[in-house]
């Protein structure tokens, strides 16, 4: 099997397609990769939009870890809007087979200095299937009970205790959302405001 | 517009991945060559071609457990094109152009319950139990006196393809029209009732007994008792009478329909 | 010697790919009309998935995650179960031909077969490994163990499936509910059946 | 390119050769996706560009791919072209993105792609290929769309979103409930179709009896075409009152050799 064989022997042409293909697609991926790569700010920007529905300025706010996490899940970003609403990136845990769900959370300051929820947005969630359930009544709950939440220590949850707020037949996904909520809102109340609430 | 994009890719970047994605790729080129060397096994390039023609449903309507097998067959001369019925007649000529044979187009054929026994035919026994011809055959000979009539258990019209056979008072009727002459009826029937019919037939004898007049009517109300009147009245000579059966040469029947007037026992059927 | 029984249990039972996860259906009904082509695919799936996280996990650990080729993931993966199909094929091909024609289509359809690619997917998720597990560190061998596992569960789902087809087959059905159809109603009881496990996982 | 070959290969698409029903490739996004129809059509959309795309390029490079290295070199191109497709939708498309970017990954794992791949692309060609996807594509999605529907409006009385009533069966959105409909689904649409296909060709009887040539006489070119155009018209063209919403076919059988 001289060499010259081996060149034109079905194997080595195996050899090249497979190689020439894979460098092809490797290649453009790469390239494409780089050339589109959303940078995290545009993703923030896309989020203020979607909510505000028009660009806006913004603050990146930094914490070290401690404060970021606490027992409902963890926040991912923080940012300080040119309006003085607060936008959190806040992700709940032990949802359906303890799958996450990612949220924007929106804090904009109520009258009497505390931080109501504006708005909530879904950003990401892994392993719940049945988000098709969820329809704008559900998040609408959250925006609902600024006037409670002022005097501090109401959470939502899924059963009695708290404010309720779950979807018949996906009560983990819902177990998942409230918990972002409420690690939303524990930051906000303990880390942006100093705590006092 | 050019430099920009230049300017954001990170071409080192993109040489790593070059250079991990080519390693992987040749890495399992050759390692799966080196497997393919190992297993490497001696196929008969006409075994391959055969195979793309034939119709590959498996159906092993032509004796063979599979496609393959009838391929190989038809490679070395040892099976005939006409043992498979699911395959057109193009991708036939197109085979016979590869094994060098000469092939026409078979005349189409039809499948026919040559029985019309059913509630006719006297009950050797009364059989309680699973259905399916399969148990009604399994004693004495069969349920039914007669040793060559259909015992009703629809096992064909169970494995028909097509849905072409129904049970009617007992016997099975098959509808010419919808039967595609694939012969799984044929494999399953434990009396071999069913066989097949040119297409174009007009008439046949719904009996399969080979019994004398006397003993026929003893078992059954409409079974064939051999007179023969049939092959005499027919005009262009096309029924022989063998072994007290009357038997069709249906290149010469014209469809007159004399034998089905004059038959007495009213056996022979249109199709 | 516990992380190896919580492996078993876990790949077999609580997260079995095709019964629970409900991955992996296509050749699960596919195949599983004799039980000899279904042990025969279970065994192939299961090589696939053990050599596959034996590739995979130290590929994305020690060399995608470092340079920070994250996105390459699902690429690099698909590959290297291709490959190891196309090996698998060739094998099968020559040791058992009965058993290639059985699988047919179905083999070279291993490749996008959803457990398979779970189960690569699933081992390089520390975070998950570790809470399903209850384990404190992944290794190698771990997710050699999981893949291997994930693949005896899949064999044990289509070989109970096929013995189950085989006696289905038998009974007097509409020709319209015959082959499929009550495959997938064996299916759902059987779903039915499994769907406690949700409950402990 | 003749306009048979076209019907052969639309129809062959939408109804013979269904992916969801009758070939039942693609059961793990069916069963996954089908608790909603909007899930139905966007998934089914994005597996007709993918599958368009792939059948091209692979039908293209059909002849240059050994059979010893077919199917990694199948797989990385049909990678390939999701991974551009998520790229270039997160990048301008965002909203599309986000309520596609569940499904995205999963067409990857479809077995559907690699299926026809497999079977057609790999085998005819290019626009052949093109065509079959377009038309796969299009049968998925139908299949996936009224999988959606049944779904949607028993398990949780929506349908697309819209709240019809507030009665459900949780039955029907768990997965065992999948499995249900799925395979009840299957076995509606194989006996309607096994129905129609039998009405068709006993109807057809006698002019395939015609057409054969008997035993000895001389074959022409001229008889041989009619023969293959009828037996291409009896194989695959139902009636007008095909009853799945994706056969709106819609023409006469026949009469067109």
């Amino acid at each position: 099997m001289t060499v010259r064989q081996f060149l034109k022997s079905e194997a080595f042409k195996c050899i090249v397609v497979l190689l020439a293909i894979a460098l092809v697609a490797g290649g453009l991926l790469a390239i494409l990769n780089d050339l589109l790569a959303v940078s995290a700010e545009e993703r923030t920007m896309r989020a203020i939009e979607s909510v505000y529905g028009q660009q806006m300025e913004y603050e990146t706010l930094e914490y070290d870890a401690a404060d970021l996490t606490n027992e409902y899940g963890s926040i991912d970003q923080a940012y300080l809007l040119e309006n003085g609403a607060y936008m959190l990136r806040s992700t709940g845990g032990d949802g359906y087979k303890n799958g996450t769900v990612t949220m924007w959370v929106i804090l904009s300051p109520a009258g009497d200095g505390s931080l109501g929820i504006y708005k909530v947005v879904m950003q990401e969630y892994a392993k719940q299937t049945l988000m098709a359930q969820f329809g704008e009544s559900f998040y609408a709950v959250y925006t609902a009970h600024n006037s409670e939440l002022a005097d501090g220590e109401i959470w939502f949850s899924v059963d009695a205790s708290g404010i309720q707020n779950t979807q018949a037949g996906a009560t983990m996904s819902s177990r998942a959302i409230n918990n972002a909520v409420n690690c939303a809102l524990y930051f906000a109340r303990n880390v942006l405001q100093g705590g006092e609430a | 517009m050019q430099m920009i994009v230049c300017a954001s890719v990170q071409w080192d970047k993109v040489g790593l991945v070059l250079g991990i994605i080519a390693a992987l790729a040749v890495l399992f080129a050759v390692l799966i060559l080196i497997v393919t060397k190992v297993c490497h096994i001696k196929e008969d390039e006409k075994v391959v071609k055969i195979l793309e023609h034939l119709a590959g449903a498996n159906c092993g309507g032509c004796g063979h457990t599979g496609c393959e097998g009838f391929a190989q067959c038809l490679a070395c001369g040892k099976a005939t094109l006409d043992d498979c019925k699911v395959t057109s007649d193009e991708e036939k000529k197109e085979i016979a152009k590869l094994i060098g044979i000469e092939f026409s187009a078979a005349e189409p054929t039809v499948a026919v319950a040559m029985c019309s026994g059913g509630v006719n035919a006297e009950d050797r026994y009364m059989y309680v139990g699973n259905d399916g011809c399969a148990y009604l055959n399994q004693y004495l000979g069969g349920v039914k006196l007669c040793k060559t009539a259909c015992l009703g258990g629809g096992s064909c019209a169970e494995v028909c393809p097509v849905d072409a056979i129904k049970i009617k008072d007992g016997v099975a009727v098959i509808d010419k029209t919808v039967c595609i002459s694939c012969g799984a009826c044929m494999r399953v029937c434990p009396r071999g009732v069913i066989e097949r019919v040119p297409a174009k037939a007009k008439v046949y004898c719904a009996c399969s007994t080979n019994c004398k007049g006397k003993e026929t009517m003893a078992f059954c109300k409409q079974g064939c008792i051999g007179c023969g009147l049939c092959a005499r009245t027919c005009p262009s000579g096309a029924i022989t009478m063998k072994d007290n059966l009357p038997v069709f040469d249906y290149s010469k029947c014209t469809g007159c329909m004399k034998c089905l007037e004059k038959c007495p026992r009213h056996v022979i059927k249109t199709m | 010697m516990g992380t190896f029984f919580s492996i078993i249990v876990m790949a077999v039972l609580v997260n079995n790919f095709v019964v629970v996860q409900f991955l992996g259906i296509c050749p699960f009904l596919g195949v599983s009309k004799k039980t000899s082509s279904a042990l025969g695919m279970g065994v192939a799936v299961t090589l696939v998935m053990t050599i596959t996280c034996l590739i995979t996990y130290p590929l994305y650990e020690y060399i995608l995650v470092p340079l920070g080729l994250e996105y390459l993931e699902i690429i690099v993966f698909i590959f290297v179960i291709a490959a190891l199909v196309q090996m698998i094929e060739r094998a099968i091909r020559k040791f058992s031909p009965p058993l290639y024609r059985a699988m047919g289509i179905y083999l070279p359809l291993i490749t996008t077969n959803c457990a398979v690619l779970g189960v690569a997917e699933l081992v390089i998720d520390k975070a998950q490994m570790m809470s399903l597990l209850g384990i404190t560190s992944m290794n190698v061998g771990v997710a050699v163990l999981y893949g291997l596992f994930a693949g005896v569960g899949f064999t044990v789902s289509i070989v109970i499936m096929s013995g189950l087809r085989e006696k289905i087959d038998r009974l007097k059905l509409p020709k319209a509910l015959k082959g499929f159809p009550i495959t997938m109603l064996a299916a759902c009881f059987m779903a039915m059946g499994f769907y406690v496990f949700n409950m402990i996982g | 390119m003749t306009g048979q070959r076209f019907k052969q290969i639309s129809l062959d698409g939408l109804l013979r050769n269904n992916p969801t029903f009758r070939l039942v490739l693609g059961t793990c996004p069916t069963l996954a996706l089908s608790t909603a129809a909007f899930n139905g059509i966007g998934m089914g959309l994005a597996v007709t560009f993918i599958l368009i795309c792939s059948n091209v390029l692979i039908s293209l490079l059909r002849k240059a791919i050994p059979n010893a290295v077919r199917i990694p070199a199948f797989v990385i191109i049909i990678a390939t072209f999701v991974t551009i497709v998520r790229m270039v939708l997160d990048k301008f498309i965002p909203s599309l993105y986000e309520s596609m970017g569940v499904y995205l990954p999963l067409i990857v794992v479809n077995c559907i792609i690699l299926g026809r791949a497999e079977s057609f692309a790999s085998k005819n060609k290019v626009l052949d290929s093109a065509l079959d996807g377009l038309f796969t594509g299009l049968g998925f999605t139908c299949a996936l769309t009224l999988l959606g529907i049944i779904r949607e409006v028993l398990g949780s009385g929506a349908i697309f979103g819209y709240q019809l009533w507030d009665f459900r069966i949780g039955f029907f959105s768990s997965s065992a409930g999948a499995f249900f409909v799925y395979g009840m689904s299957i076995a509606l649409f194989n006996h309607i179709y096994s129905k129609i296909e039998n009405k068709l060709r006993s109807k057809n009887f006698e002019a395939r009896i015609m057409q054969k040539p008997d035993i000895g006489e001389p074959e022409n070119e001229l008889a041989d075409q009619a023969e293959e155009a009828q037996n291409a018209a009896l194989q695959t063209a139902p009636d007008q009152n095909a009853p799945t919403a994706a056969a709106n076919a819609g023409h006469d059988n026949g009469g067109e050799a």
